[in-house]
C-alpha cells in the first residue's frame, strides 16, 4: 500500500481534463457538454487540492479556491441550464447542432 | 541711346490694339476697328521708320560700325545669378531693318484689309489678332535675350494658329492652323534645348554677352563646352543645330516645310503678312541674330544651315511649277526665297568681304517682304475678284484688273530677277557669295533662279493672259482705294528698293561693306531667268494643250512634284499610325487594363479572400472551441519549444 | 497678421452655412465666406511681402504655438513661408471660383456647400501647420467630402470612383503615418517640422521613411502609377468637386512631398532622387500621350494632370533650386489652370450635356465666351508664353538643366518633348469642340456663360495671366523657401 | 471602516442599485416607464458619483486595489451603461423584465468594477465570471426568438470552457509559485516551461473575452443574437473592462515575461485585424457587421497594450472611452431603426439619409470615428494607440496596422454609401425619436467631436496613468 505522490494526482486530474475537453467536443447533448465542463473544472480542483497538499503546505489559497470554484460552478450550471431549456422551448430539441442559425 | 519709350511704344501700340479691340471690339467697335486698329499701326510704323533714320543717320557709325543699343532691360524672371529672361529692347542694324520691314508690312496689310474683310462677322477679332502678331513680331525683332526671343516666337507662333484659323468653321482651316502650329511646336522643342544647351554653357541669356563669351575661343565657357560631346559632336554643335532646327521650322525649310502650303487656308492678307514677308523669315533673323557663334565656333552648323536652304529652294521651286492653286504656288515660292536667304547666311563667313552672303541674305529677306507682300496682296484682290483660289477658273483679268495687273507684274520681275527691279540686286549678291564659297550651292542656287521665273511668270500669264475672261453678273471693281494704295506702295518698294546700298547698313561685323557688281557673273541668272520667263510665255501666253504634253513627256517626275514629293503622306503615317496608334494606344490600354488593373485586382483579391474564409465561422461551437484549443496549443507550442 | 483667420473663415462660414435656413443663404453666405478667404489671402500676401521687406528674414513668419496634446508634445504650431503663401492664395482662388460655377446645385446644396468649404478648411490648416501631426489631421479631414461631393452630386460610375479615390488616398495617409510616427521618435517625441528640420537624422533611418512619405503624399499627388484615382475621380465628380481635387487636393501631396519628405529627409531624398526623376518623366510623357487618345473632356484634362503635375515631382527630384521653385511654381499654375479647365468643362457640359468631344463642334459661334476661356486654359495648359504654364515649366527646364549629367539631361529632355504632345491633344481638343461647323444643331440654341461663371472664369484667368505676364513676384515668393529646403539638401 | 466605504464607494453605488431594484421588484413592482427613468437617473447618479473622493488604496489583505486611474475606467464603464439605459429606451420599455435585466447588468458591472480592481487571481476570477453569467443570461432576453436562446447558449457554453482553461492555468500557476495575489507572483515568476504554459492558458481567457482571433469565433453570433441593448453591453462595456485588467495583468503581473507577450501580442494583433477586417467586409447585419468591426477595433487596442509602459495605458483608456461613444451611438442609431421598422440589414438602410437626416449624421459621424478620420475623436484615438506601439520603432508592424485603416475605411464607407448615395424604393420609413434617445445620441455625437479637439481629457488620463 503506497502512498499516492504529487504526479499520480496530477496525472488524474490531467486525464479528467483531458476527458472534460473530450466531451465537450464530441457530445451532441448541451447537457452533457455542461457535465463535461464540469469534470474540467473538477480536474482544476484536484490541481489546486494536490498542490495545495504537497507543494504549499502552508498556503491555504488552493484550498479556498477550490471551494469558490465550486460554487461558481453552480451558479454557471444554474444558467446555462436555464437557457438550456429556453432553448428547448425554441428548438424543441438541446440538441447542439440543431441550434447553428447564426453563422457566416 | 535712342529713347526707350519710343522704341517700346512701336511694338507696345498694336499690343494696346490687341487687347482693345479683342476685349471690347465684338460688341462696341465692330466697325471702327478697322481704323482704330489700322491707325495705332501707323503710329507705331512712323514711330519704327523715325527710329531707323535716328539709327542709321544720327548716331551713325562709331569708328566704322554701326553700335548695338540696348536702351531698355528689365529683369522678368530670373533663375539664378546671372541667369535670368529680360524683357529688352536690342537695337543694331538687322533689328532696325526688321522694325522697318515688319511694321511697314503690316501697316499695308492693315488698310488693304481695311477693304479685303470689309463685311466679315468677326472683323473686330481679325484686327485684334493682327494686333497680338504685329506685337509678337515686333517683340521677336526686338529681344535682347535669347529667351525673350523664344517667348515672341511662341506668340507669333500662336497667332498665326490664330489666324490660319480664322475662318474656324472650315473643318480645311482648323487643321491647317493645327498643323501650323504643332509643326513648329515640334521645332520650337529643338529650339528650347538648344536655348538649354547655350544658356548652360554661357552661363547666360543676355545675347551680347552670350555671343561674346562664346566666340571668343580662350573663354573657358567655350573650352568646357566644346570639351563636353555627345554623340561625337560636342554640346556647343548640338545647341546651334538644336536653335537652329527652331528657325527652320519657322520659316518652313525642308523637312519642316508642310506646314507652310496648308497655312494659306488663313485669309489672303494674313498669308502676305505672316507667311510670306515677316513671320516665316523670323528663322533667318535667328540665324542672323546668332550668326556670329555660327560662324566662329560651329561652322558645322552654318555647313548644314546652307545645305538645308539650298535643297528647300529648289524643291520648293520644282513643286511650285506644279501646283493650280495661286496661293499654294506663291507658297512654296515664299519657302524657296527663305531657301536662298537661308544657305546666303550658310555660305557666309563672318566679317569683312567674306561676310558678303550675311548682307546678302539680310538684303534679300528686305527686298522679298516687299514683292512677296505684293504678289500675296495682288493675288488676294484677284481671288476678291473671282472667289477662287484655283489658277484655271483664272485668265484674261488684265482688262478688268489693270493695277493688280502692272503691280503684279512688277512683283513677278522682281522676284523673278529681272533688272533693275529690286529681287535682282539681292539675288546677285547672294549667287555672289555662292559662288565664292560653295559651287554645289551656287548651281543649284542658279536652276532655281531659272525655275523661279519660269513658275512666278506660268502663274502670271495664266491669271492674266492665257484664255479670255468672260463676265457674268455684274463685276464689282478692284476693291477701292484702301486695296489699291497698299499695291502702289509695295510696287514702288519692289521696283526701287534695289537701288538701296545695302551693304552701307548691314554687315555681318557692321562694317560697310561695298557690293560691286561684275557684269559678266550677272549674265548667266539674268539669262536664265529670261530663259524662264520665255518658256512661261511659250507655254502659257495663250490657252493650249502644250502644258499637259510637257507633262506627260515629264511623268514620274512632273507626279511627284505635283503631289509634293509625298512629304505629307510620310508626315501622316508618322502620327497617325507611329504617333497613335503605336504610343498613344498602347498607353491609354495600359493605364485602363494594368495600372489600374492592378489597383481593382487588390480589392478583388480582398473580396475573394474574405469569401473564402467564411467557413471559419461554421455556428458550430464545438468547432469554435476546436479553434480555441488550437490556438491554445500553437501559443503554447510557440512560446515553449519555438521561441526560446 | 493672425492665421487663425485662415481657418476661422471658413469654419464661421461653415457653421453659418449650417445654420442657413433656404438655399439663397446658402449659396450667398458661401460666397461671402470665399470673398472673405480671398481678402485674407491677399492680405497675407501684404503683410508677407512687408515683413520680407523689412528684411525679417526668419524662415517661418506669422508663427503661433499652441500646447495641443502637452503629453504627446503636439501642438498647433502655425506659420508660413513663401510656399505656403502662394498656395493659400492658389487656394482661395480656387475656392472662390469653385462657389461661383456650383451657384446652380439644386440637390442637396446645403450640404454641398458645406462640404466644399470644409474641403477648403483642410487646405488651409495644411498648408499653414508646421506640426506633423496638424498637418496630418488637416490632410485627413479633406478625405470625406471628397467621398460624398463625388459619391452624391457626381455622374457616371460615381460611387466605384468615389470608394477608390477614398482607398487609395487613405493608402497614401497609411503610410504617411508610419513615416510620421518614425519622424516622432527618431526626433525623441516632436512633430514640430521646424525641430525636425534642425534635427540630424541618420541616413538608414532617411532611406526608411523617405519612401514612406514621399509615396504616400505622392498618392495624393498623382505619382505615377498611383495616380488611377485622378482620372476616375475626377470625371466623375461635380464640376466644383473635380476643380477642389485637381486645384487644391493634389496640391497637398506635392506640397507634402516637399515639405516633409524632402525637406526633413534629405539623405533619403537623394538616395531616391533618380528613381523620382524616372517616375516622374514617365507619367509626363505618359500622361500626355494616354491624354491623345481621351474622347471625355474631364478624362483629357484628369490624364492631363497626370502629366503636368509630374513637371512637379520631377523639379522635385532634380534637387536644384530652380527645378524645385519651378516646382512650386508648376503646382500653383496646374492648380489654377486644371481649375478653369474643368470648369468650363462643366459650363460646356451644362449646356450640352456631353463631354464627348465628337459630339460637339463649332460652339465657339454660340458661346463665344466660353470657348475663348477654353482656348485661353488651353494654350496656357500647352505652356503658351503669356500664361502661367510657361513660366512653371521653363524653370523647371532650366533647373533641371543644372544638372549636368547625362541622365538628369535625357530626363529633362524627354519631359520637353511632352510640350509638343500637350500641343497635339490640346488643339485637338479645342479644334473638335470649339471649332469646326457645328455638327448638332441642337447646340444652337445654347446660351453663354451666366454672369456668376463669367466670374468664376474671369478670376482664375485673371490669376494664370498675373502669373504668365509677371512671374516676377510668385518668383520672389517661391525662390528664397525653396533655397532654405536646399540649405538643408545642400546640408548647409 | 471610512477607507472602506471611500475605496469601494463605486462597488458599493452598483450594489445599493441593485438592492433598490430587488425590492421594487418584491414589492409590488412600478410600470416600466418610470421604473425606467427613476433606473436612469441612478444610473447617472452613479456615473457622478464617480468623480469624487477617488484614492489610492488596497482592501481585504490586499486583494483589492484602487487607485484614480481605475476609478476614471469604471467611470466610463457607468457612463456606458448610463448611455445604454437611455439608447435602448424604447427596447427596454416593451420588455416584461425591465428590473432583472437591469438587476443583470448591473451585478455584470460590479463585476467588472471588481475585476479592474481585482489584485489577487481569486477575486480575479470571481469578478471575471460575476462579470460574464448574468450577461448570458441578458443576451437570452429577447425570450421568444430563436437566435437570441442559441446566441445565449453559445456564450454560456464558451465562456465556461475557457474559464475551465483559465482556471487551469490559475492552478499551474498556484503549483509552480505557491501564491495567487499579483504581486507575489511577479515576484515568483521565472519563466520556466510551466509557467509559460499557464500564461498561454491566462492569456486565452483574455483573448476570449476580448475575442482575439481565434478566441472570437463566439463573438459574432451571440452579438447578432442577443437583443442590441445587450450587444451594445458586450461590445463596449465588457470588452473595455478586460482590456483595461489586461493592461494590469500584463504590465504588473507578467513583466518578467513581457518579451514572450509582446511577441504574442504582435502576432494576434495583427491577425486579430485582418480577420476582423475580412469577415467584416462582407456582412449584411448590421450587428453581425458592428461585432466584426469590433473585433478588428481589438486589434488596435493590441498594438497600443504592445506598448509596455504609460503612454500605452492612456492610449488604450482614451481609446476606450471614444470607443464608448463611437459604438454605442452606431447601436443606438441600429436600435432605434430597428425598432422602428424591424430592419437590420445594411441594404435596408439605403436612402436613409432623405427620410432622418439626424439618424444619418450621427451614424456617419460614429461610423468615420471608428474608421478613424478626423475631425472625430477615432481619429486620434487610433493614432495614439499607433503612436504607443511605434514606441518599439516595429515599423511592419505599424504599416500593417496603418494598412488595415484601408480596409476598414471601405467597409465603413459602404454604409455610409448606402445611407447618402444609393437610391431606395422603400427606405426606412421617417421616425420619431424619443427624447432620451435623442438626448443619448446627442451626447455621443458630442463626445465623438469633442473629446478629440479637447486635448485636456487625453493629458488628464495621461497624468493618471503617468503616477503608476
Amino acid at each position: 500500500m503506497i502512498e499516492p505522490g504529487l504526479y499520480h494526482i496530477l496525472f488524474i486530474s490531467a486525464a479528467l481534463f483531458f476527458i472534460g475537453i473530450y466531451g465537450f467536443l464530441t457530445r451532441r447533448n448541451l447537457i452533457t457538454m455542461l457535465m463535461s465542463i464540469e469534470l474540467i473544472l473538477n480536474s482544476v480542483n484536484l490541481n489546486f487540492i494536490a498542490f495545495n497538499k504537497y507543494v504549499w503546505p502552508d498556503k491555504m489559497d488552493g484550498l479556498f479556491f477550490t471551494l469558490f470554484i465550486i460554487a461558481i460552478a453552480a451558479a454557471e450550471a444554474a444558467v446555462a441550464i436555464a437557457i438550456i431549456i429556453n432553448l428547448y422551448r425554441s428548438h424543441q430539441s438541446i440538441d447542439v447542432e440543431n441550434a447553428e442559425d447564426l453563422k457566416y | 541711346m535712342p529713347n526707350a519709350t519710343t522704341i517700346a511704344l512701336i511694338p507696345l501700340l498694336p499690343l494696346a490694339g490687341f487687347l482693345l479691340l479683342g476685349l471690347f471690339g465684338r460688341k462696341y467697335l465692330k466697325s471702327s476697328s478697322g481704323l482704330i486698329g489700322t491707325a495705332l499701326l501707323l503710329t507705331s510704323t512712323i514711330l519704327a521708320l523715325y527710329t531707323a533714320y535716328e539709327y542709321f543717320f544720327v548716331y551713325g557709325k562709331v569708328n566704322g560700325a554701326y553700335q548695338q543699343f540696348i536702351p531698355l532691360q528689365l529683369t522678368w524672371l530670373e533663375f539664378s545669378k546671372g541667369v535670368s529672361i529680360d524683357m529688352g529692347l536690342l537695337l543694331d542694324p538687322i533689328s532696325v531693318m526688321m522694325l522697318v520691314v515688319v511694321s511697314f508690312i503690316s501697316l499695308m496689310v492693315h488698310i488693304y484689309s481695311l477693304g479685303y474683310m470689309k463685311g466679315e462677322e468677326r472683323f473686330a477679332t481679325y484686327y485684334s489678332f493682327l494686333g497680338l502678331f504685329t506685337f509678337s513680331m515686333l517683340g521677336l525683332v526686338l529681344a535682347s535675350n535669347i529667351f525673350q526671343i523664344y517667348i515672341f516666337w511662341e506668340l507669333v507662333g500662336v497667332s498665326s494658329f490664330l489666324l490660319i484659323g480664322y475662318y474656324y468653321d472650315k473643318p480645311s482651316a482648323v487643321a491647317a492652323s493645327k498643323k501650323a502650329f504643332i509643326v513648329t511646336r515640334f521645332a520650337d522643342l529643338g529650339f528650347l534645348i538648344g536655348i538649354l544647351i547655350l544658356s548652360f554653357s554661357s552661363g547666360t541669356l543676355d545675347f551680347t554677352t552670350l555671343i561674346q563669351r562664346l566666340t571668343s575661343p580662350e573663354s573657358n565657357e567655350v573650352k568646357t563646352a566644346v570639351v563636353s560631346t555627345f554623340l561625337g559632336a560636342s554640346a556647343l554643335t548640338w545647341g546651334a543645330a538644336l536653335v537652329f532646327i527652331g528657325g527652320a521650322g519657322k520659316s518652313a525649310m525642308f523637312p519642316l516645310h508642310i506646314w507652310l502650303p496648308d497655312a494659306m487656308e488663313g485669309p489672303t492678307p494674313v498669308s502676305a503678312l505672316i507667311h510670306a514677308a515677316t513671320m516665316v523669315v523670323a528663322g533667318v533673323y535667328l540665324v542672323a541674330r546668332l550668326f556670329p557663334v555660327f560662324a566662329l565656333t560651329t561652322p558645322a552648323v552654318l555647313e548644314i544651315i546652307g545645305w538645308v536652304g539650298a535643297i528647300s529652294a529648289i524643291i520648293a521651286a520644282v513643286i511650285a511649277c506644279t501646283q493650280t492653286d495661286i496661293k499654294r504656288i506663291l507658297a512654296y515660292s515664299t519657302m524657296s526665297q527663305i531657301g536662298y536667304m537661308m544657305f546666303a547666311l550658310g555660305v557666309s563667313k563672318y566679317g569683312g568681304e567674306a561676310g558678303l552672303g550675311y548682307t546678302a541674305s539680310m538684303f534679300h529677306l528686305f527686298t522679298h517682304a516687299m514683292f512677296k507682300a505684293l504678289l500675296f496682296l495682288g493675288a488676294g484682290a484677284v481671288i476678291h475678284y473671282i472667289h477662287s483660289n484655283d489658277m484655271r477658273d483664272m485668265g484674261g483679268l488684265r482688262k478688268y484688273l489693270p493695277v493688280t495687273h502692272i503691280t503684279f507684274l512688277i512683283a513677278c520681275l522682281a522676284i523673278a530677277g529681272v533688272p533693275p527691279f529690286a529681287g535682282f540686286f539681292s539675288k546677285e549678291e547672294i549667287l555672289l557669295a555662292a559662288y565664292q564659297n560653295n559651287m554645289a550651292i551656287y548651281w543649284i542656287a542658279l536652276i532655281t533662279s531659272g525655275l523661279t521665273a519660269f513658275y512666278m511668270f506660268r502663274l502670271y500669264f495664266n491669271i492674266f493672259w492665257s484664255k479670255p475672261h468672260e463676265v457674268h453678273g455684274e463685276k464689282h471693281g478692284e476693291g477701292g482705294f484702301v486695296m489699291m494704295l497698299p499695291l502702289v506702295l509695295l510696287a514702288v518698294g519692289a521696283a526701287a528698293a534695289g537701288f538701296i546700298p545695302f551693304g552701307e547698313f548691314v554687315s555681318s561685323d557692321g562694317k560697310a561693306l561695298v557690293s560691286h557688281f561684275h557684269l559678266e557673273f550677272s549674265i548667266a541668272p539674268v539669262g536664265l531667268g529670261l530663259a524662264g520667263i520665255f518658256a512661261a510665255l511659250w507655254l502659257y501666253k495663250k490657252q493650249n494643250d502644250k502644258p499637259q504634253k510637257l507633262a506627260a513627256a515629264l511623268g514620274g517626275l512632273y507626279n511627284a512634284a505635283y503631289h509634293k514629293f509625298y512629304i505629307d503622306e510620310i508626315y501622316f503615317f508618322i502620327t497617325k499610325k507611329v504617333l497613335f496608334n503605336l504610343i498613344g494606344r498602347p498607353a491609354a490600354w495600359f493605364d485602363r487594363n494594368i495600372v489600374d488593373g492592378m489597383v481593382n485586382l487588390t480589392g478583388n483579391t480582398t473580396q475573394a479572400v474574405s469569401e473564402g474564409i467564411k467557413k471559419i465561422q461554421s455556428g458550430k461551437v464545438q468547432q469554435y472551441a476546436i479553434y480555441f484549443l488550437a490556438g491554445v496549443i500553437v501559443l503554447a507550442t510557440l512560446f515553449i519549444y519555438v521561441l526560446r | 497678421m493672425n492665421l487663425l483667420l485662415l481657418i476661422g473663415a471658413p469654419l464661421l462660414t461653415a457653421v453659418a452655412v449650417l445654420l442657413s435656413r433656404n438655399k439663397a443663404q446658402v449659396k450667398w453666405i458661401s460666397l461671402v465666406g470665399s470673398v472673405a478667404q480671398l481678402a485674407l489671402a491677399f492680405a497675407l500676401l501684404y503683410a508677407f511681402r512687408q515683413e520680407r521687406a523689412q528684411n525679417n528674414m526668419s524662415q517661418m513668419l506669422f508663427e503661433l504655438n499652441y500646447k495641443l496634446f502637452d503629453s504627446l508634445n503636439i501642438n498647433f504650431h502655425f506659420g508660413v513661408d513663401g510656399i505656403s503663401v502662394a498656395m493659400i492664395l492658389l487656394t482661395s482662388f480656387v475656392v472662390i471660383a469653385g462657389v461661383l460655377v456650383s451657384w446652380n446645385i439644386e440637390k442637396m446644396t446645403k450640404e454641398f456647400y458645406f462640404l466644399l468649404i470644409l474641403l477648403a478648411l483642410g487646405a488651409y490648416g495644411f498648408f499653414i501647420s508646421l506640426d506633423l501631426f496638424i498637418l496630418f489631421f488637416f490632410l485627413e479631414i479633406s478625405v470625406i467630402p471628397k467621398y460624398l461631393l463625388i459619391g452624391i452630386w457626381g455622374s457616371g460610375k460615381k460611387e466605384y470612383s468615389a470608394n477608390k479615390l477614398a482607398l487609395m488616398l487613405m493608402g497614401g495617409s497609411a503610410l504617411i503615418l508610419v513615416g510620421m510616427l518614425g519622424l516622432y521618435f527618431t526626433a525623441g517625441h516632436s512633430f514640430d517640422i521646424m525641430t525636425l528640420s534642425k534635427t540630424s537624422i541618420p541616413a538608414n533611418i532617411q532611406n526608411l521613411l523617405f519612401p514612406l512619405l514621399f509615396v504616400g503624399f505622392g498618392v495624393f499627388t498623382a505619382l505615377f502609377p498611383l495616380h488611377t484615382w485622378v482620372p476616375d475621380g475626377h470625371s466623375s465628380a461635380p464640376t466644383a468637386g473635380s476643380m477642389f481635387l485637381a486645384g487644391i487636393s493634389m496640391k497637398l501631396g506635392g506640397y507634402g512631398c516637399l515639405r516633409i519628405a524632402t525637406y526633413l529627409l534629405p539623405e533619403g531624398a537623394k538616395e531616391y532622387a533618380n528613381i523620382i526623376i524616372i517616375l516622374s518623366a514617365i507619367a509626363i510623357l505618359y500622361g500626355a500621350f494616354a491624354t491623345m487618345m481621351q474622347k471625355d473632356l474631364k478624362y483629357i484634362n484628369a490624364y492631363s494632370s497626370v502629366s503636368h503635375v509630374g513637371f512637379s515631382l520631377l523639379g522635385i527630384g532634380m534637387l536644384t533650386q530652380t527645378a524645385i521653385t519651378g516646382a512650386l511654381m508648376q503646382m500653383v499654375s496646374h492648380g489654377l489652370m486644371t481649375a478653369l479647365f474643368f470648369a468650363v468643362i462643366g459650363m460646356i457640359y451644362d449646356r450640352t450635356h456631353t463631354r464627348m468631344t465628337n459630339e460637339m463642334g463649332g460652339l465657339m459661334k454660340v458661346m463665344p465666351f466660353i470657348t475663348t476661356v477654353f482656348f485661353i486654359v488651353g494654350l496656357c495648359s500647352l505652356g503658351l508664353p503669356g500664361l502661367s504654364g510657361f513660366v512653371a515649366e521653363m524653370t523647371v527646364f532650366m533647373g533641371s538643366w543644372e544638372n549636368s549629367d547625362a541622365f538628369h539631361r535625357i530626363a529633362t529632355i524627354a519631359a520637353a518633348m511632352s510640350i509638343v504632345v500637350t500641343a497635339v491633344y490640346i488643339l485637338r481638343a479645342i479644334g473638335q469642340t470649339a471649332m469646326g461647323p457645328i455638327t448638332n444643331t441642337s447646340h444652337l440654341q445654347l446660351k453663354d456663360a451666366a454672369w456668376n461663371e463669367k466670374l468664376a472664369a474671369i478670376i482664375l484667368v485673371a490669376g494664370i495671366i498675373a502669373i504668365g505676364i509677371a512671374p516676377g513676384w510668385l518668383n520672389d515668393l517661391l525662390r528664397p523657401a525653396a533655397e532654405e529646403i536646399m540649405n538643408r539638401i545642400a546640408g548647409k | 471602516m471610512n477607507e472602506f466605504l471611500t475605496l469601494m464607494k463605486s462597488e458599493l453605488v452598483v450594489t445599493a442599485i441593485i438592492f433598490l431594484l430587488l425590492f421594487i421588484k418584491i414589492g409590488k413592482g412600478m410600470k416600466n416607464d418610470s421604473l425606467l427613468s427613476l433606473v436612469q437617473v441612478l444610473l447617472l447618479v452613479n456615473f457622478i458619483a464617480g468623480f469624487f473622493l477617488n484614492s489610492t488604496g488596497n482592501l481585504f489583505g490586499d486583494m483589492f486595489y484602487t487607485n484614480p486611474l481605475i476609478a476614471f475606467q469604471k467611470n466610463i464603464l457607468s457612463l456606458g451603461v448610463y448611455l445604454i439605459s437611455l439608447l435602448c429606451a424604447d427596447w427596454l420599455k416593451k420588455t416584461q423584465h425591465l428590473a432583472e435585466f437591469f438587476m443583470l447588468m448591473l451585478s455584470a458591472l460590479l463585476g467588472m468594477f471588481l475585476m479592474i480592481s481585482s489584485n489577487n487571481l481569486l477575486i480575479f476570477y470571481l469578478a471575471l465570471e460575476l462579470a460574464t453569467i448574468p450577461v448570458a443570461a441578458m443576451a437570452n432576453f429577447d425570450l421568444d426568438k430563436k437566435r437570441s436562446s442559441e446566441g445565449a447558449m453559445k456564450m454560456i457554453l464558451s465562456s465556461a470552457f475557457s474559464s475551465g482553461i483559465l482556471l487551469f492555468g490559475i492552478s499551474l500557476l498556484y503549483g509552480t509559485t505557491g501564491t495567487i495575489s499579483f504581486p507575489e507572483i511577479a515576484a515568483q515568476l521565472d519563466g520556466s516551461s510551466v509557467q509559460i504554459l499557464a500564461f498561454v492558458f491566462l492569456f486565452t481567457a483574455f483573448a476570449f473575452k476580448l475575442s482575439i482571433v481565434p478566441f472570437h469565433l463566439w463573438t459574432a453570433d451571440v452579438y447578432e443574437g442577443s437583443p442590441i441593448a445587450v450587444t451594445s453591453f458586450l461590445s463596449v462595456i465588457s470588452k473595455g473592462s478586460v482590456a483595461f485588467i489586461f493592461i494590469t495583468v500584463l504590465y504588473k503581473v507578467f513583466q518578467p515575461m513581457q518579451d514572450v507577450w509582446y511577441t504574442m501580442l504582435v502576432i494576434l494583433a495583427v491577425a486579430t485585424m485582418v480577420i476582423g477586417n475580412l469577415f467584416a467586409l462582407r456582412q449584411q447585419n448590421i450587428k453581425r457587421f458592428l461585432a466584426f468591426s469590433s473585433i478588428a477595433q481589438v486589434g488596435f487596442i493590441l498594438v497600443g497594450i504592445s506598448s509596455n509602459d504609460y503612454m500605452g495605458i492612456t492610449a488604450v483608456v482614451y481609446f476606450v472611452l471614444i470607443y464608448v461613444f463611437s459604438n454605442l451611438a452606431a447601436f443606438g442609431v441600429a436600435s432605434v431603426i430597428s425598432e422602428h421598422s424591424g430592419k437590420e440589414n445594411i441594404d435596408e438602410y439605403k436612402g436613409l439619409y432623405k427620410t432622418n437626416p439626424f439618424l444619418s449624421w450621427i451614424l456617419a459621424l460614429a461610423l468615420f470615428s471608428l474608421a478613424g478620420i478626423p475631425p472625430t475623436a477615432g481619429f486620434f484615438g487610433k493614432l495614439f494607440l499607433l503612436t504607443a506601439g511605434g514606441a518599439k520603432a516595429a515599423y511592419w508592424f505599424i504599416t500593417v496596422a496603418a494598412l488595415n485603416m484601408i480596409i476598414s475605411l471601405y467597409y465603413y464607407l459602404r454604409v455610409v454609401r448606402a445611407i447618402f448615395m444609393d437610391k431606395n424604393d422603400n427606405p426606412v420609413g421617417k421616425i420619431k425619436i424619443s427624447p432620451s434617445v435623442k438626448l443619448a445620441l446627442l451626447i455621443c455625437g458630442a463626445g465623438i467631436v469633442l473629446i478629440g479637439l479637447l486635448s485636456w481629457v487625453y493629458d488628464h488620463i495621461h497624468t493618471l496613468s503617468f503616477k503608476l
